[in-house]
């Protein structure tokens, strides 16, 4: 299905990363947004609420992130594609309901502008410190998809993105960014309505009375209706059968959340998606993902300038994790490079991966915040140069 | 049980339009007053000839928090304390949508307070049903914010230390439109003021009266269902417009109903489409303002 | 310090995991508990409120979980010990505050009773798949510790344990149970007060001007205070120098997340106790914990008949992870069994440990019951069987899971 | 927030208080100088989160005069602050009424007045002293940052009451967190204009509704027992000599907890 064409701003445009993420939600056909404002998320949602009323979206904003990410759910029931948007501490607040949009497999988009935690933390300064929470931080067994944006024109193409795996797959989608991602203002090419591909709602079209909120298409997903239209379906957070009546027996629980599960997981070769450069002859693969990578990409290439054959791998989606992709490039490579601004989260996916097929360098977050392209160009030396296995990953200081 | 169930095969219920009859039988337990609200609220529904196609109900946990999954309307079971925040993303982005949220003291009062006073508050269109069994029924019996002063539970063993809510003047200082409060011994007053409420425009609080049999009343020996009704007969006064505050409920003390609020206020959706046109006559009256901020 | 003979029930008891531990947590001296109730951890707040007052620990019913550790935070700084209690949807509305109780390097002890999930999911049965929310539900850089008992006795152990390691260390500390511990009764024996060993507050005691309240002492843990003591403390959950005030320096910022995180990592050795039985010269070794481990047990019986040599690996404390240990093993050991009551957690970070020397299989289980030991056997036995590395994890297919996509079942009404 | 801070220099001092007993949890960053010009405990907790981490530190140690100021228009910490006031927790919370969020200008906040917002603001406020009432608060205020004399006052007053005290404090938000779109001259000038005293008004009447003057002034000053007295009292009337009164017993506690002992 193609965009509809009163969201979508065509043209080029100097946009923050935020702006770049409402105008994406807007060309996807995000029509609610339920909000608290939170440093440095704040653009995004004052974005949206500037386009609103000219593209008749509505939005709220709720007395806290824990309510907001209720209605939003809520609203996407009434068939409108909804997102939230906030940062880490929010992000926090929102594991309740995370888990909630999971079991009741409600669409919704998550913007989640990271800044340096834990706690209050350093709100304006970025970070990548809730990677993990994005995949562990809800109670019970869930898996989502999360997209990390390197750049504003990615915010746009990735919102999108997110909307459209949110839809198909009936799950809450994640877009990872980071305060640098989000403040930095770049040109950003909306292309027109007919070139962008939108996701429509899987919606049921069978008979009325027989219609099962929960019954499973072959690839595990349900089909979804609006509100209002008569189906008088229930749905609910407990333990549930095909009918969404609540259920509590073991068989159930299987039942119900291995699918949960199973839906991402058998799927996942067709959502991951991964930036890759010269990683076929590489000695060493640089993995990085969203802010990260723009320090990256400098560092390879100073490397590639020195002689050291060094690839890239960029991770578009974060989850699912790129398994396969990774145990593959280990048996060729010497070593992974895994940047990260946080104190290591993604390098264990890294290091889970190789198979003790090639060693792990992990560089930490630098003291100068996302330009750590110098620590970035020494961890890749090293890291051609160490010949024995080593066990663990390999920190530098 | 069995019997039952056959029965039901056999007779059509009256209002078997609007319940799930083959979730039946439900969970409540004998002396539970849930049930009775949930007729009165079914019975509303009927008289005030609304199309239950157009209505969504909203519920959170608990013993209440099981009503969504026994009415037959677009239901909705969410997370504990969440269901007016999840029915608010309902109302505004689908606000021809009639929504109810029907839900207990603790889930409603307690981990919701802050929704449900922020929704009174932006006067949300929808009606709020709480049915307020003085405990946390569901878990076991644990105190609420509304058990009554130096009443026994199973969190408060040496007696309730808190002063509970008087839901009442909490809804009305909030800025809810209606506020009525029935036992479940006043089916006909409560579907009465059910009706009026739905057919209100606004955040509308209808607190329904009916202490846990299990874990409140045997705890605290006060006997059994019968004995509720029997004490609801003798000590409910019903007092029309009476000043909210003069609400409070004490243990084993004088309980008073009536309607207490009706009033008008412009509700969120009028102030948010009037803000709607305001900008688009208007256009951005600020923009340039906010253009020179980094 | 030895316990307080006020606060211990000394004696020989029948009562369940819940109860254990809440008078675990009076015996080692908690004197605030907040909590808000949730099946199935009401039990051990229930115990705590009607005990508490007669140990002078006062209890308060919050409004909401968000409330509860929010207000265990504020009495932790006030001095004293204290816990909240819980189970997964309020552990999840938790997770803010816990990474801001990191932050502020405050001792507490959270108890996760875990149930089936994701959202409301199974309130009344088990599951194990919050493991990994204990590890990363908050936002942000921050390691804390978990211990997952197994056996009422335990609950009353180990939470002691939990307060002893959130004093010495100044971190929050979860126990990770789950609804069948703590609804299972077996006996508990509370021993004589002399016979707990209680960790007192690491408290300030020099003079009030030079007090620096995240100065690290050499094993990277600051000295507490307490507010109410004239030292004008000033603690924020903003990143902070040593004085505690909030700072925008990005060098800084990195030096300091980094020891919170270096704090737990570089004393883990110290923290570590895991329960190994004949994992020297096994072939196959299960590792799991809390109640999944008393259910392998019987599994492990099974195999053994069959002459596989199996040895098992129990994490008593989960986070932080043993990963020498599992590396070691990995390259001992033909393959681990991971029995754990969720789609597969911890099972990754032994898979991450072993390096690809030694296969990893998973015997899930959705929650709401707890494994058939025969499939553990199963799983051992084709662990054992299995000749050729595989990448990857093995999803070890259940009875369960048979019956219910394969087997024609239907579900009961 | 000069203001405010100064208010609570002279409240406090006005009030007598060992300044070593008081903690001010809050919400909204304050400088580490202010702080230590007031000579008190300070924390900074999440946002909405200042009651509840205040009501810990106060049975945690019941010596403690704790201070919860709360920005962010309590939003976040609504619920908090209504069952404080229903429990009648002893805390003086200060509510600082900015109107709009500084830190955030731009998006409609509870208590947002139509003038400052970007948009014509569509949310009526809260208001707040009736809300504090009607949950159960002993003492109400509203007073703007003009009105240092009398808020100083208040704070002194509020600090001797036993139960939740609440004060509004209509005044611009922290320096480093505001934005460009109210100049805070402009807001004095506007607090001076448009505000009368009316103390022991009603407070349902004290809503600010953007049409009528802002009613500041003493709303409420009653007396209830708090909830570390109706702990005391109820466990002890249980209890009996099992129970150790929690915290300094005052002479009430006393006299009603051993009568029924």
């Amino acid at each position: 299905m193609k965009a509809d064409k009163n969201g979508v701003l065509s043209g080029s445009h100097v946009l923050s990363g935020n702006q770049a993420c409402a105008e994406g939600a807007l060309a996807a056909g995000c029509r609610f947004l339920g909000l608290y404002p939170i440093v440095p998320s704040i653009e995004i949602s004052e974005r949206f609420l500037e386009r609103a009323p000219q593209v008749g979206a509505t939005f709220i904003q709720m007395e806290d992130e824990v309510s907001a990410l209720a209605a939003v759910l809520g609203a996407s029931w009434t068939g409108k594609k909804s997102m939230t948007v906030t940062s880490g501490p929010g992000l926090s607040l929102m594991m309740e309901h995370l888990g909630l949009g999971v079991m009741l497999e409600t669409p919704c988009v998550i913007a989640d502008i990271q800044g340096v935690g834990p706690g209050l933390g350093l709100p304006t300064h970025p970070a990548q410190g809730d990677m993990m929470q994005a995949r562990w931080g809800s109670h019970g067994d869930y898996e989502i998809v999360a997209l990390a944006p390197s750049s504003p024109q990615e915010m746009f193409d990735y919102t999108i993105k997110a909307f459209n795996f949110s839809e198909r797959y009936r799950i809450p989608v994640a877009i990872m960014s980071d305060a640098h991602v989000a403040r930095l203002k770049e040109t950003v090419l909306i292309p027109p309505a007919d070139q962008i591909n939108v996701e429509p709602r899987r919606y049921y079209e069978g008979a009325k009375d027989s219609y099962l909120p929960f019954k499973r298409d072959k690839d595990f997903v349900p089909r979804m209706v609006d509100i209002g239209q008569g189906y008088r379906f229930h749905v609910t957070g407990l333990t549930h059968d095909d009918r969404g009546y609540p259920i509590m027996f073991e068989e159930c629980q299987e039942y119900n959340v291995h699918p949960l599960v199973w839906k991402i997981r058998q799927a996942a070769d067709k959502i991951v998606e991964v930036q890759e450069t010269d990683t076929d002859e590489a000695d060493v693969v640089v993995v990085s993902y969203g802010a990260t990578s723009r320090a990256a990409l400098k560092a390879i290439k100073q490397a590639r300038d020195s002689g050291i054959k060094v690839g890239s791998l960029k991770l578009v989606t974060v989850w699912p994790f790129p398994e396969k992709r990774v145990a593959e490039l280990a048996k060729r490579a010497r070593a992974f490079v895994v940047p990260e601004m946080n104190c290591g989260q993604v390098v264990l996916e890294v290091e889970r991966n190789t198979y003790g097929e090639a060693n792990v360098f992990f560089v930490p977050h630098g003291d100068n915040g996302v330009e750590h392209t110098e620590d970035i160009l020494s961890a890749i030396k090293q890291a051609s140069q160490t010949n024995v296995a080593k066990s663990g990953i390999i920190e530098l200081a | 049980m069995e019997a039952l169930r056959t029965d039901s095969k056999q007779e059509i219920h009256p209002m078997e339009n609007l319940l799930r009859m083959d979730r039946m039988p439900h969970i409540w337990c004998p002396t539970c007053g849930i049930g009775i609200a949930v007729t009165a609220f079914t019975a509303a529904l009927e008289k005030a000839k609304i199309d239950p196609n157009t209505v969504s109900i909203v519920s959170g946990i608990g013993c209440t928090g099981r009503v969504a999954g026994y009415v037959k309307l677009d239901s909705f079971h969410t997370t504990h304390g969440r269901p007016i925040a999840f029915a608010t993303g309902i109302k505004v982005a689908s606000p021809k949508t009639k929504v109810v949220v029907f839900s207990g003291d603790g889930d409603l009062i307690a981990i919701g307070g802050n929704h449900f006073i922020h929704a009174a508050r932006r006067n949300i269109d929808m009606l709020v049903v709480c049915v307020n069994n003085f405990i946390y029924a569901m878990t076991g019996g644990q105190v609420a914010p509304t058990t009554p002063l130096a009443a026994y539970a199973t969190t408060s063993p040496y007696g309730c230390v808190e002063p509970p809510f008087n839901i009442p003047y909490l809804a009305d200082s909030s800025g809810a439109v209606y506020v009525a409060r029935w036992t479940t011994l006043h089916v006909r007053r409560l579907t009465n003021s059910l009706t009026e409420a739905l057919q209100k425009k606004g955040f509308a609080v209808v607190e329904a009266i009916s202490p846990c049999g299990m874990y409140y009343s045997r705890i605290n020996r006060l006997g059994d269902g019968l004995d509720m009704m029997r004490f609801y007969h003798d000590n409910v006064e019903i007092r029309h417009g009476e000043d909210t505050k003069n609400l409070d409920i004490g243990f084993q003390t004088k309980i008073i109903c009536g309607k207490f609020v009706d009033r008008e206020r412009p509700s969120y959706m009028e102030r948010y489409n009037q803000w709607l046109s305001d900008v688009k006559t208007a256009g951005r009256r600020s923009g340039g303002q906010r253009g020179s901020r980094k | 310090m030895k316990a307080n003979p006020k606060d211990v029930l000394t004696g020989i008891y029948y009562i369940d995991g819940d109860v254990a531990s809440g008078y675990g947590a009076l015996a080692a001296g908690c004197k605030f508990v907040a909590g808000y109730p949730i099946t199935p951890s009401t039990e051990a707040f229930e115990a705590v409120c009607r005990r508490g007052p007669q140990v002078g620990a006062v209890f308060i019913q919050m409004e909401d979980e968000l409330g509860s550790i929010s207000a265990i935070v504020g009495a932790a700084w006030s001095g004293v010990k204290t816990m909240t209690i819980t189970s997964g949807p309020g552990y999840s509305l938790m997770q803010e505050c816990i990474g801001f109780g990191a932050m502020l390097e405050t001792p507490f002890v959270l108890l996760n009773i875990q149930r089936g999930g994701p959202s409301t999911g199974v309130p009344t049965k088990t599951g194990q798949a919050d493991i990994m929310q204990s590890r990363w539900g908050s936002h942000g850089d921050y390691e804390l510790i978990a211990l997952a008992p197994d056996s009422p006795q335990e609950m009353f152990d180990y939470t002691i344990k939990a307060f002893n390691l959130a004093e010495k260390y100044r971190c929050p500390v979860m126990i990770m149970s789950d609804e069948c511990v703590g609804h299972m009764t077996e006996k508990v024996v509370i021993p004589e007060a002399d016979g707990i060993e209680v960790e007192p507050r690491r408290l300030y005691t020099g003079p009030a001007e030079d007090y620096l309240p995240f100065k690290p002492e050499p094993d990277l843990v600051p000295k507490m205070a307490k507010a109410g003591d004239g030292l004008r403390l000033y603690i924020t959950g903003l990143v902070h120098d040593e004085r505690g005030y909030p700072v925008e320096d990005s060098a800084y910022k990195s030096k300091y997340v980094r020891r919170l995180v270096d704090k737990i990592r570089l004393n883990r050795n110290n923290i570590i106790e895991l329960r190994e039985e004949g994992t020297d010269d096994a072939d196959v070794i299960v590792v799991s914990y809390g109640i999944s481990s008393r259910v392998a047990v019987k599994g492990v019986e099974i195999a053994r008949e069959k002459g596989i040599k199996v040895g098992t690996l129990r994490l008593v404390t989960v986070w932080p992870f043993p990963d020498d240990r599992m590396s070691e093993l990995a390259k001992k050991a033909r393959a681990f069994v991971v029995p754990e009551i969720n789609y597969g957690q911890v099972v990754y970070d032994v898979a991450r440990c072993a390096h690809g020397d030694a296969n990893v299989v998973l015997v899930p289980h959705g929650g709401a019951g707890v494994h058939n030991p025969n499939d553990i056997a199963d799983a051992i036995e084709m662990a054992v069987r299995e000749e050729k590395k595989i990448e990857g994890l093995v999803e070890f297919k259940t009875r369960l899971q048979k019956s219910v996509f394969e087997g024609g079942f239907k579900l009961k009404e | 927030m000069n203001s405010i801070i100064s208010a609570l220099n002279k409240g406090i001092e006005a009030a007598g208080v060992d300044r070593k007993r008081i903690s001010i949890t809050s919400d909204i960053p304050f400088e580490p100088e202010a702080v230590r010009s007031l000579g008190v405990d300070y924390f900074q907790t999440p946002r909405g989160r200042a009651i509840a981490f205040g009501t810990g530190l106060k049975l945690g140690n019941p010596s403690l005069k704790v201070i919860p100021v709360v920005g962010d228009l309590m939003t976040l910490g609504g619920n908090h602050f209504v069952h404080g006031g229903r429990r009648n927790m002893e805390l003086l919370v200060i509510c600082v009424n900015n109107f709009v969020y500084k830190k955030i200008a731009g998006i409609p906040a509870p208590s947002t007045q139509a003038t400052f917002s970007p948009y014509s603001t569509f949310e009526e406020p809260f208001n707040f002293p009736h809300l504090g009432n009607s949950c159960g608060a002993v003492y109400t205020a509203r007073w703007t940052a003009l009105h240092t004399k009398e808020l100083a006052a208040s704070v002194s007053e509020a600090l001797h009451k036993r139960g939740l005290s609440m004060i509004e404090v209509l005044a611009p938000g922290p320096n480093y967190y505001r934005r460009i779109d109210v100049v805070e001259s402009e807001l004095l000038q506007f607090y001076f204009e448009n505000s009368v005293v009316k103390n022991n008004e009603d407070p349902r009447n004290a809503a600010i509704t953007g049409d009528d003057k802002i009613i500041v002034g003493k709303f409420t000053d009653k007396e209830r027992p708090t909830f570390i007295d109706s702990y005391n009292v109820q466990h002890t009337k249980i209890l009996g000599d099992k129970f150790t009164p929690h915290g300094p017993a005052s002479e009430k506690q006393k006299v009603s907890g051993g009568k029924n002992g």
